[in-house]
């Protein structure tokens, strides 16, 4: 999600100098076995070497010992060793698990960051992912000898396909911008094979940064569509600038602002009256599993994050996954190779193949089938939860989201924090800090900082930028009624202690 | 059926009340009816941990893995060893569950990862600036053509046949994207046609994109080749396989403007392709067009060293659409991995890790070369990988081999019709001498029987 | 290793009362994640419970669903449930990943808690005995399906033997304990095998507390035997107090002072000499391995402790195991089954068994062959060092704990902690903390509170009983001079801080 | 060769100076000649990470696993799904480095799972006094007899034959330490035989030793034979299995003092027989007598909760002979698992769980019992496992069928002379009806081709 405002430009060491600034670290968590003053030091693995230690044992050289400059001309060879630490095993693993203790992580508390969706990583998936027929599986096998694997890749994309409601799925991108990247794409030779250029793309002012940079990166100029009084998209903002040089709408619904748009239909009818198709962001999709489907609501193309809504673990950064689903009219031009079933002839049951025949395909955005592992994952998440348990996860995140703005707006935080467009929300809701800032001279990143000491992390500050000081809080739907009680009181009371 | 929540009916009723709605489905009620779903998603219904764990451990079992057969394929990935201890790190909740480190109170453990894996980057290639990570190899190749694209604006990329397929086609569908267009340079005794190279420059390439060691296991003369495009003006990108760097010069002494790469050899599974991650580097005149994140240092408020992202503001905050790149979740874990791989390495280990493959690699391609029916693709250095032609059917030698439990490499024919018998070779530490061996025999009387087959058939 | 005196009795809450004393919980450590208020609560699973929460979904009833009733007769039938937690999966994760980080481990710091060893857990070791091959392995499989797992158990005995210097080995014993009681139980066997009934068991008055325990549960008496000025057995005492009624003496060599007894060979001459046994309680072989061997210097029986010397991790208290070795004389009574090899007469290589057919036998300890997964991970640390590097760890544990003496006993910490015995060391040493509490006020455990606050986990307190104030410190081989540096420093600061 | 230590040359150099040597065998220098070892161990080199993966990978692949048969093997030991939520919290290094908790500061976490572990098991046996864990089962069995001894001094202690053999055998073993004898209690209609009992007890019993349910699967009437044994004054030991006790009326309300168990079933894996836990659990009369340690509750200076180890002077501190147990390192992490498997099933879940494995045993024996050549061993009610005679050589029929990938159970001859053909099959949530009905099929058609066989032969 967005990125925090404190986190300014600092010197790269390796970068060398970019101007060193202080940054604000005003809280800070400390971590078991560590003292103040060593974790003053926050010395880096490469200043824990030591000439001559180790790990790594190379194993014997069993074939002759031939000088390398025999093998390799020496113009080629290396002069200087790169400087890689020199540590042992019990070093490098003390060395990592101490700094890992300076993570905030989901396991330890409640990260209601929106946009983000913090849900709980179920352990099962992880075992599932490290069984060497899958942690092991070399990319190239042959479809042969990788049938379970184009199984489970087969039987994900319909499960995806169907959640989404478009019948055309690949799992090629490797996160959400990736997927946002392919769906442009594809806007693009879609219009082109029909002999249409058309130069821009519309975004929605509340839209995620990722999609103008998508824009951009695919050569179309980035129009902005403002935002109704309700929060939805601006109806006649988006028809006055939907024309035939409009290649698409990219949206999410519900929105960064955690609203559904009630408009919906009569967007996809702008949009696709002009010739456009639409896009969506699948950021949000955590809330309607099951309840809405952005094919039936008129999306053509629809990424979906499976580091979010199916449950593939952040990992402090990625890795995730952002497969895409697609309509009819654009699967001629979707990434290959697919995965595709064929009936064996000899009765043997279905045979699953990688796919590369497919001459309108844009071609591929990375290497190989995609991240297989996060596939791994997801695809146990579904058939842990069934048609029945997504649905209820995206009631249940709903139903949370809308428990805590309740509790929020009680008396003592709503005045101070109000929340930015109060309607039912969905499976997040955006607040402003302006009050706050006006009336306690607190920042919307002031309070973060103070729910840190509370024990919890913050939710998304400044963004979505068309809100002022605004707190995007997502809860999800593993957690607790008392952690959302306990999260609102902590708010209560920080707000109290300002006064 | 499971969904990981803890609602009580009694919280349902309880949270509804303080909502004051009196059903979940009037929190659905903004959603129009004709976009409703009403019906029951056409999926299998739920089922418990262990049903779930049995399906998966069924499907994972239809696989071979490097596990099942003694496996010298490569052509991307590699089958090394990954040390228990990383397992481990990667497990931990505090690795493997936060969020991108955007507080960075709360953070610095993420960020000090970042900044000590942009180092190591940055050792390996010789290029002062490395970002924290990018999706994987082929897509850094495409990113780092963007970078070009920036920096000079001009639309000629010219594209070294020895660079991988898979970049080679992300370079041309994204191109459509960057209004570039690519252009291949050819191969000449398995390495990029310098010669050819030079005839195809001009003052309107905007970047030459080559690889080391290339697709064919080749050594490149990437200093040869970078000059050349110098004189043009022309960005020069490099791809590199992050193992042999150990005993290779590395391409920032070469010349190398930008140096991307494919991270799985560092420490990450294969996990049939991913996720891995794609490493980054480059001079200091590019820092501000690097996409993704950079870890940097700082001091807090009282003077302690700490760490932060820095360059942020370019994407999704000022100037959204002028972001040099569009990626925001890139592979911090599988990052973490390769620098935790390289610190396990350590200096010494990474430069005889290096002297082992390529001297296991001479022996594979002697002894490989020695047999009826095999010959050498070409006659470049090696390091870690090789070509070679059979006298059969590459496919067909391919699955006998692997009916003995062998999988020799890969079919180059798949990629370069010219090779169509040709058969790609990868060595890591795991292969040893007596597998290589094993292999030779393998290979030997597959060649043999179905040259047999063809007679016979022919 | 000793309990610290601190951990005083309180109550047990199943238990009912036991009488609540407060204990001195004087300093603790943050954790991150965490507020003081929210540790404050340290609320427990049950508490967190809900009615209807739960993680676990029961597979379906594929069988006829008889009613209970009808299958038990109903008086044997539980009427009220046991009132386990119930929370959902989320929450379980969460409350044992935050009570985790209230613990001190030996991957985030300095662990020299003298007697137990702690020297890093290579994680290879964990991952060989997870593989299914191991950890799937049911104990009562037929040894022709268990060929593996015989084998390693077999290479096991064989290379403790080696170790110990005595041929036979049994892996039977769950820890240290359980091998002192195997021992104890062989040496009666022994006697009692001969027509000898003896009454008494001698154990120095430095011995471990399990020692004296372990001799009271065989049926014998136990008689303390005195300890010389250089730290080593009192001979005097010694051949005072042996006679024809003493069926053993229990040693460790080192000894729980960290000194190696020079009389050794006067030692088993004694006690050889009236018929009894020698007993090695192998807590300390790390000082040792492939440096002198307990077969060698006469003992009779050795307990290896592998949670300590052989790297199998602690976990917080087991689990371990304690395999025996014995001499030629011992071996008829050693426990059932033993591992045996037989070479197959089909030449199909040879063939391993578990051996029952041993009619001297003193019988089973445990139920089926001890704790297997403890061997795989021992086996692993074995077969990476070999020969050389067992050697060479020993070598290190020493010269760590000589290194750490020496700069323990610069100006400003040896007149307030001196060396209890000042000789060269083994792996460990003791220091008193006599002239401390004296001159600053300061007690052992004070120091030890107070090295928590820097970082360290404390070294054992109040252990040996013989010194005064005890503090034994055992730095293991795998920690840098840079840590044993920065301990002492922090030792002499406090004491600085004292003054 | 690694013994994964970190002392360079220079550091040896620097660290003998200090302390005032010359050289390492300076440091050794105590250990007279006559003792000293000179020679090298005679064991194989040392080798790296990857190759001794790789040898005890060769080794596992060895054996076969419940992963690679379909296996109803049981007899103290089951093949339970354990949630992989165990794997990630055991793996923790928190939970997995720490010694036993003697410094309460920094081991709150330990303690507090101690805690919750003993409420937990005091939940189950319906007992309130629990410890913190023994080593297993039957060295659980072996100290609650001890317990009896130190209790009332008694020397005559009967054992029912329906005990698991092992802790039968471990009686006998330390019976000879604690001077007390063993005598068996003879079974009827497969459950301990309560006249027998009778006939047997007297003043001088200080101990009745049992099983729920009872090797042979039978659930015994243990509120009958414990009022027995009272009538004597005889302490009641009763040995449970820990999962059956979802349905079944918890020892300590049918008047048993001791109840002991093995606790691999709560989420610890098979690993051939261990490491798992014993768990220990008594009435509160009993409480000075209990073996190891128990964690309880208390305050801290400032009157925030805590907790301790309580009662721990008895051993290795003041009255060291006097001590209750020897035992020392127990089976934390075990333990651990065991609670957290715990609150995993739930309240409800361990009902659930009880039930359906109770009808899957009763559908199974009814399935087995109808094969021809088949029999019930005995008719009394069984909860988990069961007991059939074979009429065929039983050790014949389990190779046949393990050959068919089914591993049928456990042969009781080999404990129990008298039920020569005696097959002892185990049922586990991991055992659905398909499976039971293949193993029906495959051991129908073992025993018909065995009598064939033994036909043919006679
Ligand atoms: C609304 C929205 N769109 C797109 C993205 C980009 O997704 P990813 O980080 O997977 O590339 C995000 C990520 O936070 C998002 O919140
Ligand atoms: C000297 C000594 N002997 C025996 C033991 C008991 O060993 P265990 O805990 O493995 O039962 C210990 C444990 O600390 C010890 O230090």
């Amino acid at each position: 999600m967005s990125d925090m405002a404190s986190a300014q430009t600092a010197a790269q060491h390796a970068a060398g100098e970019l101007g060193q600034e202080t940054v604000q670290v005003t809280s800070s968590v400390p971590s078991a076995g560590e003292t103040p003053q060593q974790r003053d030091g926050a010395k880096t693995i490469y200043e824990k070497s030591k000439v001559g230690r180790r790990a790594f044992m190379v194993p014997e050289t069993d074939v002759p010992d031939t000088p390398l400059d025999q093998l390799i001309p020496s113009a080629l060879l290396r002069k200087d060793p790169a400087k890689l630490p020199e540590v042992a095993e019990p070093e490098l693993v003390r060395h990592y698990t101490r700094i890992s203790k300076r993570n905030f992580d989901l396991d330890s508390g409640f990260y209601p960051l929106g946009s983000c969706t913090m849900k709980h990583n179920p352990r099962l998936h992880e075992r599932v992912a490290a069984l060497p027929g899958n942690s092991r599986l070399h990319p190239l096998q042959s479809d042969s000898h990788a049938q379970g694997a184009l199984e489970l890749m087969y039987n994900l994309q319909h499960a995806l396909g169907e959640i989404a409601g478009l019948p055309h799925v690949s799992l090629q991108p490797s996160a959400g911008s990736h997927g946002e990247l392919a769906g442009v794409l594809l806007t693009k030779a879609y219009h082109e094979d029909r002999g249409d250029q058309r130069t821009k793309v519309l975004t929605p002012d509340t839209a995620h940064g990722t999609n103008p940079a998508t824009v951009t990166m695919c050569g179309y100029d980035v129009v902005k569509v403002g935002t109704n009084p309700d929060g939805g998209v601006d109806l006649e903002d988006l028809r006055a600038k939907a024309d035939d040089q409009v290649a698409c709408l990219m949206l999410t619904n519900p929105n960064t602002l955690g609203l559904f748009d009630p408009n919906i239909e009569e967007i996809a009818k702008i949009v696709h009256d002009v010739g456009a198709t639409l896009y969506y962001d699948g950021a949000n999709l955590n809330a309607v599993m099951g309840k809405s489907r952005p094919g039936d609501m008129g999306f053509d193309i629809v990424h979906f994050n499976l580091h979010k809504s199916f449950t593939q673990p952040h990992g402090g950064g990625g890795p995730g996954a952002g497969p895409i689903a697609v309509s009819e009219r654009i699967e001629p031009f979707i990434t290959r190779p697919q995965v595709v079933k064929a009936e064996s002839s000899n009765g043997d049951g279905p045979r699953f193949e990688l796919d590369y025949d497919r001459p309108k395909s844009i071609g591929r955005l990375r290497g190989f089938q995609g991240n297989y592992g996060v596939f791994v994952r997801s695809y146990a998440y579904i058939r842990s939860l069934g048609a029945e348990g997504l649905k209820e996860a995206s009631e249940l995140a709903v139903l949370n989201a809308n428990y805590l703005l309740a509790r929020l707006k009680e008396a003592g935080v709503a005045e101070y924090l109000p929340v930015a467009f109060d309607r039912i929300c969905m499976h997040e809701f955006v607040l402003s800090g302006a009050p706050m800032k006006k009336e306690l001279g607190i920042r919307t990143l002031d309070l973060a900082k103070r729910l840190l000491d509370h024990g919890y992390h913050p939710p998304t500050v400044y963004f979505p930028l068309l809100v002022e000081e605004a707190l995007l809080v997502e809860p999800t739907e593993t957690e607790t009624k008392e952690t959302l009680d306990a999260f609102a009181d902590a708010v209560a009371d920080i707000l109290r202690e300002a006064k | 059926m499971s969904s990981y929540t803890a609602a009580t009916q009694q919280d349902i009723e309880e949270m509804l009340a303080a909502i004051g709605v009196s059903s979940i489905d009037d929190l659905f009620a903004e959603i129009p009816e004709g976009v409703r779903f009403d019906r029951a998603l056409d999926l299998p219904a739920g089922k418990p941990e262990q049903e779930v764990f049995a399906e998966l451990n069924a499907l994972a079992a239809k696989n071979t893995s490097a596990d099942d057969e003694i496996s010298f394929l490569g052509a991307g990935m590699y089958d090394h060893y990954v040390p228990a201890l990383i397992d481990t790190l990667l497990g931990r909740a505090e690795f493997l569950t936060p969020y991108t480190p955007y507080q960075p109170e709360v953070s610095q453990g993420n960020l000090q990862v970042m900044f000590e894996y942009q180092t190591a980057i940055s050792e390996l290639t010789g290029l002062p600036v490395s970002n924290a990570s990018v999706y994987e190899g082929p897509s850094a190749v495409g990113a780092a053509a963007y970078l070009a694209k920036l920096a000079n604006g001009r639309k000629r990329h010219l594209v070294s046949r020895g660079v991988h397929p898979h970049s080679r086609e992300t370079l041309e569908t994204l191109a459509v994207g960057y209004g570039t267009t690519m252009e291949e340079v050819p191969l000449s005794a398995g390495i990029t046609d310098l010669a050819a190279l030079k005839e195809m420059l001009s003052d309107d390439v905007g970047a030459v994109i080559l690889q080391q060691p290339n697709f064919l296991g080749s050594v490149e003369d990437l200093a040869a080749l970078a000059a050349a495009a110098k004189e043009h003006g022309a960005v020069v990108i490099s791809s590199c396989d992050p193992i042999p760097l150990g005993i290779l010069e590395p391409p920032g002494s070469l010349g190398v403007d930008v140096a991307v790469g494919e991270g799985q050899s560092l420490g990450n599974r294969l996990d049939f392709g991913g996720p891995s991650f794609g490493f980054f580097a480059a001079t200091q005149e590019h820092i501000r067009r690097m996409p993704g994140r950079i870890a940097g240092e700082t001091r807090d408020v009282d003077g302690r060293r700490g760490w932060v992202l820095t360059l942020q503001t370019r994407e999704q905050h000022i100037r959204r659409e002028k972001a040099t790149s569009n990626i925001c979740t890139a592979q911090a874990l599988n990052a973490l991995a390769g620098v935790v791989y390289l610190g396990w390495l350590g200096k010494q280990g990474f430069v005889e890790l290096g002297e082992l493959l390529a001297r296991r690699t001479a022996y594979a391609r002697e002894t490989l070369t020695a047999i009826d029916g095999v010959t050498a693709l070409h006659s470049q250095p090696v390091v870690r990988e090789f070509a070679v032609e059979l006298d059969a059917p590459v496919e067909a030698v391919i699955a006998r081999c692997q009916d003995q439990g062998v999988n020799p490499g890969y079919a180059l024919g798949r990629d370069y019709p010219e090779f169509s018998n040709g058969l790609l070779v990868a060595i890591t530490e795991r292969r040893d001498r007596a597998q290589i061996d094993r292999l030779a025999e393998v290979l030997a009387s597959a060649i043999a029987a179905e040259r047999g087959a063809v007679e016979v058939a022919g």
